[in-house]
């Protein structure tokens, strides 16, 4: 048992993660490639035509994955700040800001996809819906960790400033989401809702299913692809970096 | 097999604006992300490279 | 008695000192010197237990510091490079407000007394923005007067003071001493207090030297 | 418990001595409420419907506008330092300023509401579930605003920083605030709207200290 704690603690030095990140996240971009050609061949290929929205529907194959990576993505950096928080680990803070950019990349793309999707749908490229409306403010939430961590100068004190904001935030997501959704139903009378999506076929939820994983598996090999170069920012003085391989020239 | 032709997939039955625009500005978004992250590992590698050498430099 | 073993500090990513030791037990004062820069007021910081130290251990009463944390800051008056004055109340109400917040409170007629025998008798309602530099000083000072603190941290307290000001504060300082409390400070003139006393030299950021108590 | 008495009548004498920063909020609160009906036309029955919304968001930018300044004098001078150096926790001297901000920043615009709310021709009941949500929600403002506060002190552009941060926070607030207003214009009875301000008024009492705490810490390091 304590074997394996000393094991972990390791890997938890960013001079032995650095190392680790670079071996392992080809091998999640692979795996990312590969699902997402699955992925893509499933929704446009094998997933027949809906015969309410039309081929438009189709949008809903990279709309929710994306909506899903975006929140996930968000409960994680909440996971590192919380670890960082109480082991005080300099790699978890490094983990938070490596996936901040990504998380924020999928909650803008659901917003996009989801307005591609509202406009023939409903016939407004943007609807008060509580889903929509509680993605928009999780992707306000992202670019005030981004702000605030970008504006302080020591990597530290910004790790630390920036794991407060994520677990506050993570805190509100759910009061958010429970308010906005509220706030919807009281307003909206009989409008459509995407809540209304036409019942699922299997092949359609395989086909998101896949798509999320592509999904996940790209966001774990950017972070970990990400984390090596912020390794390298923060650590530059360090004696293990010039030892590198490939600082020798 | 949905598709009777070429044409008839990028049209994807009207909806071709909508699914396109999705599907590639994500796609787009996703490879324009893994390009910025590797410039910055690139670039942080070429600046810390640089530093080293000067350090070398110095200590002969 | 206050206990520190192997003290460093950064900042950036920079090293400001390292391998600092220190020992100050009752009776006795530390005077901490070094250039501008040379991490004067961190020292200070971290042995006060505002800032974390990048490495040693800091230990008082026999034990470290983050265990007794509460019983310490209850036996320490630390007097900061800003004073901690607020412009817009009086000498009398900064005083009673800073006494209250360090747990300690003061009656009216007491905080009157500390602020006449330090200098500012009359000055006593005046908002401290119209007070000079030197009388801002005073009123943090007076703090002292009223501490029943055995440890003292000062961050340059003879700053801004004249001459008989400095005669009073040695005098106040030599008070505590002689009862028994500790004192450790920063300035860059020589001073004289009663006591056992020592001075600790920080390097200069350029070439760290070992530094010695 | 001293010292947070201490702290909150040393801030209540610090805005005594200068009131213009709480009467500006309060004019800025006016302004902008008063502007509303200027830009959308004076029909009553459009003005009640858009009064619950404008006086919130009104409120909650005035509530915003003393944000910035909340901990930084206290940093600035050194006074933070004293605090967190107290036997006192520094958590319950954070409510202290806290608690002290709403009642200059919080409470006027509770008290000035109603008036407001004249212009916007509500009845003397909506006037009264107004007051009751601001009264419920304010402390809310106050509570996250000091986390968002601590966060962005002594940081690059705080201030807008500052509203990047706190304002998504306060959409609930803003919701449920509004919401008990127009529930109670249509008829619908606001006490649930009410309820789950005073939860949100709970929560924020028992984490927000907490967490601004945490980031002061950060700033004194």
């Amino acid at each position: 048992m304590s074997q394996r704690l000393i094991n972990w603690f390791k890997f938890a030095s960013p001079a032995s993660f650095y190392p680790l990140a670079g071996t392992l996240w080809p091998w999640f971009a692979g795996l990312a490639s590969v699902l997402c050609a699955v992925g893509l061949w499933i929704s446009f290929f094998v997933a027949p035509t809906d015969f309410q929205q039309g081929e438009g529907y189709r949008i809903i194959f990279i709309h929710v994955p994306a909506s899903w990576m975006s929140m996930f993505i968000y409960c994680v950096m909440a996971f590192w700040a919380a670890i960082g928080i109480t082991f005080n680990t300099r790699l978890s803070g490094m983990m938070s800001s490596a996936l901040a950019p990504t998380g924020a990349l999928f909650a803008f793309l659901s917003l996009w996809t989801g307005a591609l999707w509202g406009k023939p749908m409903w016939g407004a490229w943007w609807v008060w819906d509580a889903r929509l409306t509680s993605e928009l403010i999780l992707f306000f939430l992202y670019i005030g960790y981004i702000a605030l961590t970008s504006a302080i100068d020591d990597p530290r004190r910004a790790d630390k400033a920036g794991a407060i904001v994520a677990l506050v935030g993570v805190i509100n997501v759910p009061i958010i989401y429970f308010s906005v959704k509220w706030w919807n139903t009281l307003h909206q009378g009989a409008s459509v809702s995407m809540t209304k999506a036409p019942t699922m076929a299997t092949t359609m939820l395989w086909g998101m299913l896949i798509m999320a994983l592509a999904f996940w598996m790209y966001s774990i090999a950017i972070a970990l692809y990400r984390v090596r170069a912020i390794i390298l920012e923060r650590e530059r003085h360090a004696t293990w970096v010039a030892e590198l391989p490939e600082m020798q020239r | 097999m949905n598709w009777g032709s070429t044409s008839e997939f990028f049209a994807m039955g009207g909806y071709g604006f909508y699914v396109w625009g999705s599907f590639g500005v994500t796609a787009a978004a996703l490879l324009i992300e893994a390009l910025l992250a590797r410039k910055r590992l690139s670039d942080t590698r070429r600046l810390l490279r640089r530093e080293l050498a000067a350090d070398r430099d110095n200590q002969d | 008695m206050l206990r520190a073993h192997g003290l460093a500090c950064d900042r950036g990513d920079r090293r400001l000192f390292s391998a600092v030791d220190l020992c100050v037990s009752p009776g006795e004062w530390l005077q901490v010197e070094g250039a501008n820069g040379a991490g004067k007021t961190s020292l200070l910081r971290i042995l006060a237990g505002l800032a974390p130290a990048a490495d040693g251990l800091i230990e008082w009463e026999g034990r470290p510091v983050a265990e007794v944390r509460d019983d310490y800051h209850a036996r320490l008056l630390y007097l900061g490079h800003a004073p901690a004055i607020k412009e817009d109340l009086s000498a009398l109400e900064n005083l009673q407000t800073a006494a209250a917040v360090a747990g300690r409170p003061l009656d009216e007629g007491t905080a009157m007394a500390a602020l006449r025998r330090i200098g500012l008798k009359g000055r006593e309602d005046l908002p401290a923005r119209v007070l000079s530099q030197g009388q801002k000083r005073r009123v943090a000072l007076a703090r002292l007067l009223c501490s029943q603190a055995r440890l003292w941290i000062l961050d340059e307290p003879f700053v801004a003071l004249d001459v008989a000001a400095v005669a009073q504060l040695c005098s106040i300082l030599d008070d505590h001493l002689s009862r028994g409390g500790m004192l450790i400070f920063t300035s860059h003139q020589a001073v004289q207090l009663a006591g056992t006393g020592a001075s600790l030299r920080l390097g200069t950021p350029a070439a760290p030297r070992e530094a010695t108590a | 418990m001293n010292a947070f008495l201490a702290i909150v009548r040393r801030d209540l004498l610090l805005a005594a001595r200068r009131k213009s920063e709480v009467f500006t909020a309060l004019f800025f609160f006016m302004i902008v409420v008063s502007l509303f009906p200027l830009g959308i036309g004076p029909e009553s029955a459009t003005l009640r419907r858009i009064a619950p919304g404008v006086l919130w968001v009104a409120a909650l930018l005035a509530a915003m506008l003393s944000l910035n300044r909340l901990f930084a004098a206290d940093h600035q001078d050194g006074t933070l330092e004293q605090m967190s150096l107290s036997p006192t926790p520094l958590a319950l001297l954070v409510s202290g300023k806290v608690l002290a901000h709403w009642l200059t920043a919080g409470l006027p615009l509770v008290l000035l509401a109603p008036v407001l709310g004249l212009q916007f021709d509500l009845s003397p009941r909506s006037l009264g579930v107004l007051m009751i949500s601001l009264l419920l929600g304010t402390p809310v403002l106050s509570l996250v605003g000091a986390i968002g506060a601590a966060l962005t002190l002594g940081v690059r552009g705080g201030g807008v920083l500052l509203s990047l941060l706190v304002l998504p926070l306060y959409i609930p607030a803003l919701i449920f605030g509004a919401g008990a207003v127009e529930a109670d214009l249509a008829g619908l009875g606001a006490g649930g709207h009410l309820s789950l301000l005073g939860a949100l008024l709970a929560l924020g009492v028992f984490f927000a200290p907490w967490a601004a705490t945490a980031a002061l810490r950060i700033a004194l390091e």
